[in-house]
């Protein structure tokens, strides 16, 4: 008999998503960006326990990670506990579902295109089951101090340390972290959250987790035109957040009701501007850096003991 | 994807929305028979994708056929914000004794789609939002259950108030909800929907946006582009599977990620530069989407120098750098390139690159940023 | 509400689940003629409402249209279960590899529609439930989230155990799943789906039954009910907006509400008599339904006395009463009829019962009972 | 501007549905059965403090009792908090979602004939909102010892007491209550499950409610052919109950593949028969009436302090 869906409702607690408990099932592993970064996340150091293709069950990636024919079989021999999605846009919305369903408790959806109508869909169905998604259209998380990835982030970028990173863009965020790097400065854990009209895991989430996050001493909040996030995101770092925070925002040039890629950032009249974003972190004395190679100089003034722990 | 107002009124005939009769024509002449057959004041409407087209001219009234024929010929081939009038609606004028603003968009602070509505319509939204708040009502929308006939009853009762006409309206709202989501759209507008003298509603405009992630599944939709009405670099781009928005500098910009894009055009601002375009060659390019970049980018005459800002991630360097030689090979470029690929597979890139000595390397966004305003100048 | 198989393969097609061709006939010649024209051994099947036609020699095979018109002439005609033949269907007999069973129901227990599949089709559920109930597959479905492809995809690898013929069977499963919830349907089965000797899935047969409660808005499905089929006294009675079903006894049940009157009829039974049927008169009982119930019963002329029992709460006594003066007034009644009304309005309804002195009346439900089992004696 | 829906999650405790604290709004005010119960409600002393129907707001009815086009607007100037539902099928699941969404706690439902698809719908949305459901197609609830009632329930055939009875019927329960009023055994309060496929509040939730309470001494539980409803009421009774518990079950002559009514009850082979469901009360101790009239004698027996207590 077929199990049921496994509802484990709840419990949605402050824990890094990812760490050395972490049990990877990369979906649309035989795909060529899934095999690509399947192999890529594992040279890192990421527990990849299994791969789902349907059709292609009983098969081996790389000759030694079992591939499955549905995430609930993968997660029944595996005790896979995180997943990462890699396929097609029109099925990314249902891989998504699928793994919750599994028990997954931690969704990376790195799939751009999905359509918001879907993902309207998607979000309910996996706060019933308690479990936590990362994007669409964004490029996962990477844990340097413990050597996990989850995602697409280049681990050639970054460096153990304690700089919390969360962004809405994705090379953008690759930059910067890249940046940090150079100027010394590691990072706990690197997120991007995706651009997405609606995604799993907002900036909010991600601030209380670094907040609560032991590893992290300093946060770097990287934000885009459109929606109303980032003024969110400055009400709540005045009000929980007691770590230094420096963000930056990009499309402070980009002319008003034109759609900047797929990235839904979209400037329409008076809000979701970068100039309100930018007002709202200086309202809540988080200091802005006006060039992405400000950034480091920022965080370095905001959180003086940090460059030493490193 | 955005389409015209007669589209959008073919697609609420479709879902029960009452429109008002009317007949799209690209000729004077046409334009009068219509009025002709309609045989009553007629509203003549230029169909533009741009908005502000009442401001700038574009929709008239006309009398007589023979004053339909003038307006039409005044309004077919005007520039309304850079686009040009082809085709114009002839429409009945009706007798209007009440204008209301309905529309469903998607809000992305609640993760939720949105029913606005205001018993101030005709007026655009944002001006109400500003001038007269309260008179903005909002429904939430949970859409795994869509709108239910209670709220949709509430909204209508606060936005007509009279219980008789609640109900014809109360309809619309749940048939324009339907419609938005059934057809993937981002946007859904009616503004205005009127009441008339003779107390039946009505939509007298229509404004529909599309999920472009979505239109896949609506090949119907999709027909409906008009791609006349679009930037042909734009429509280009969007074929080759890029992000493209042209502006007005000489700097121009090839990034992979929007971000990234958005920080480099604010980049080449900052150190006094122009950008020339927005271009976001997205993940997992294959060597032809850079040549199809390089293309659209080249059609501007203006552009001065060609700034590669790269980072990999699921775009792998070594693709981006083939598909420069590709392109070199190819094109017989004549302009200036700095390129700066860093991340996945770099090392790779760079020996590829080596084979073409017309590329300006540079190590870091700000150093590939100053060296194309440089070369631009 | 059930429909024929014919009718459930319309409604399949229309939602794209494969169904072999098939040509419905009433008569034995175009039988024949329908036979030729598929040009191949065919099945020629009764379609009848009641279940278990095979066992009764309801379907069978005919390899020329001779036969085909031999087998008609045998199947037209024939009572299965109480129910005359009158339409058989001839289809394509198709070579059968593997036979499955799907079907989507509501399952009261979890309070969800239900998904069963079992990889040995052909055979009643139950029996496959009793014999072998680790055969049968169950995925609940949410209903605002409807067959995820996820689920729809492992019920059909579970049950087609071969990859390639997954994708068709899941496809089948969720397209079963649509038109169940989408036509208001109670039942949604296939048995059997078949897999082809050449690698076709198709639905063999059909079956639907449908929420009497949600016909009112599927006039189309309405239009379908067989009125032929059924019980001509239970169809009146429909009509009538009461619940009736023929029994076999001789005292006649008048009772409001389906559990009162199951247990009128228990207590019948109790009590030594035979009731004569099952009938609920409902809530808000017009006089006009009393008369309509009066005369379904005495069309069956082995009634031999009439039973009231009627309980108040929605139902007014008073118009319990007025229904039978008013039907005792126009049916010149020769049974003898007991009367017991408890509950709202009952004073009132006393009073108008005095006018009619040929009621027995009864103050209890077992002094009723016991009266008119006596006199239907 | 329009209120959100206003979302009230969990804390459905076990205290009784209606009670002295009992405001209520009936949803079809002005219709026939509707302004028939709404005058018979408050005749027998329930707290009715509003009508809603659509197009009707402003007027009063009986002179006296203010009439909203709205529930909300109902909740926001009465304060009422349940609610009982007159309006025909097609509009029944939208109204007790309208009450619900409104804030209702207790939504009671006794129009009839409404779809089971509905339903479906109508579950999920009022347990998000933590409002209980009654019904559809029930007679609703009387508290004899409270004089409140929310339904049709004839008053006149109860008598304040401490029997708790629960039925998927309507009138048999007049029946069952009717029987034990004349005998002297007076109800704590009775309660309609109805009997249609889907609903809101089920035996159990029943049998829940009136362990916990105070008034109750014993309980009379009426059910039917059809589901499995009482095989899982006698499991939970064997469980949870210490209660004394009585039964009856209807249909037990009623023949296989039939559907008896609009109550849904239906034999189907083998499963949800009458003798199913005595056997499964027999064999958890609960005594099974062979007749409604020996309901009484049962109880007396099995709670012989009952009598004397009334």
């Amino acid at each position: 008999m077929l199990a049921d869906s496994r509802s484990k409702k709840g419990n949605r607690n402050v824990s890094m998503p990812i760490d050395r408990n972490t049990r990877l099932v990369v979906q649309g592993i035989t795909g060529r960006d899934g095999s690509f970064h399947a192999a890529q996340m594992a040279a890192y150091g990421t527990n990849l326990v299994a791969g789902v293709t349907p059709g292609k069950g009983g098969s081996k990636f790389d000759n030694t990670v079992p591939i499955f024919d549905s995430v609930h079989e993968a997660v029944d021999a595996t005790g896979a506990n995180t997943s990462v999605i890699y396929v097609r846009a029109p099925f990314a919305a249902d891989a998504i579902c699928e793994a919750a369903d599994a028990g997954v408790r931690l969704v990376v959806c790195i799939t751009e295109g999905v359509p918001v109508r879907d993902m309207l869909r998607v979000v309910p169905f996996l706060k019933e089951r308690g479990a936590r998604l990362l994007g669409p259209n964004c490029p996962g998380l990477i844990a340097p101090n413990a050597r996990v990835k989850v995602g697409i982030l280049p681990a050639s970028i970054v460096q153990p340390g304690s700089v919390g990173v969360v962004s809405r863009s994705g090379t953008l965020t690759y930059e910067v972290v890249y940046q940090l790097t150079r100027a010394g400065m590691g990072q706990s854990t690197c997120i991007g959250i995706g651009g997405d009209p609606v995604i799993g895991t907002n900036f909010i989430d991600c601030l209380r987790l670094f907040q609560a996050d032991e590893e992290t001493e300093a946060i770097v909040l990287i934000g885009e035109i459109g929606g109303s996030d980032e003024e969110e995101a400055a009400a709540f770092i005045k009000e929980k957040v007691s770590k230094p925070v420096v963000s930056f925002i990009a499309g402070q040039t980009a002319p008003p009701g034109k759609r900047m890629g797929h990235a839904g950032a979209i400037v329409t009249g008076g809000s979701g501007t970068a100039a309100d974003k930018i007002a709202a972190f200086a309202a809540v004395g988080v200091p802005v850096a006006k060039i992405p190679s400000e950034i480091t100089s920022l965080v370095a003034s905001a959180a003086p003991a940090l460059k030493r722990a490193s | 994807m955005k389409v015209h107002e007669y589209q959008a009124k073919e697609l609420f005939a479709r879902y029960g929305i009452p429109v008002p009769p009317g007949t799209v024509v690209t000729s004077a002449s046409d334009a009068e028979a219509a009025a002709a057959t309609v045989g009553k004041p007629v509203v003549v409407k230029a169909q533009v994708l741009v908005g502000g087209r009442g401001k700038a001219g574009g929709v008239k009234i006309a009398k007589t056929p023979a004053e339909a024929r003038e307006k039409a010929s005044q309004i077919l081939g005007m520039d309304i914000k850079g686009e040009t009038v082809k085709k114009v609606l002839i429409t009945e004028a009706v007798d209007i004794a009440h204008e209301i603003y309905v529309a469903v968009i998607m809000d992305r602070r609640a993760q939720k789609p949105l029913v606005m509505g205001s018993a101030d319509g005709g007026v655009e939204i944002e001006v109400t939002a500003k001038e007269n708040p309260s008179a903005i009502q909002r429904v939430w929308v949970d859409p795994l259950y869509g709108v239910h006939p209670f709220a949709a009853r509430r909204l209508a009762m606060a936005l007509a108030r009279d219980a008789e006409l609640a109900k014809p309206m109360a309809d619309i709202i749940q048939k324009l909800y339907t419609l938005y989501d059934e057809v993937d759209a981002s946007l859904a507008e009616i503004n205005p929907l009127v009441v008339t003298t003779d107390r039946r509603v009505l939509a007298l405009d229509a404004k529909l946006n599309f999920d472009d992630n979505a239109l896949e599944r609506h090949p119907d939709l999709e027909a409906m582009r008009d791609l006349d009405a679009e930037d042909e670099g734009e429509v280009r781009a969007r074929n080759e599977g890029l992000s493209f928005v042209r502006l007005s500098g000489n700097v121009g910009c090839v990034v992979n990620g929007a971000g990234l894009a958005m920080a480099t055009m604010d980049l080449v601002k900052h150190y006094g530069g122009q950008p020339a375009n927005f271009l976001d060659i997205g993940g997992s390019s294959r060597p032809e989407k850079v040549v199809a970049a390089l293309s659209i980018i080249l059609q501007d005459t203006s552009v001065k120098s060609i700034l590669f800002n790269i980072f990999g991630g699921i775009t792998r360097c070594d693709d981006v750098a083939r598909g420069l030689v590709t392109a070199f090979a190819q094109m017989n470029l004549k302009l200036p390139v700095v390129v700066r690929l860093t991340g996945t597979n770099e090392k790779e890139a760079r020996e590829i690159l080596r084979q073409v000595p017309a590329i300006h390397p540079a190590e870091t966004m700000d150093e590939a940023v100053k060296k194309a305003i440089a070369l631009a100048a």
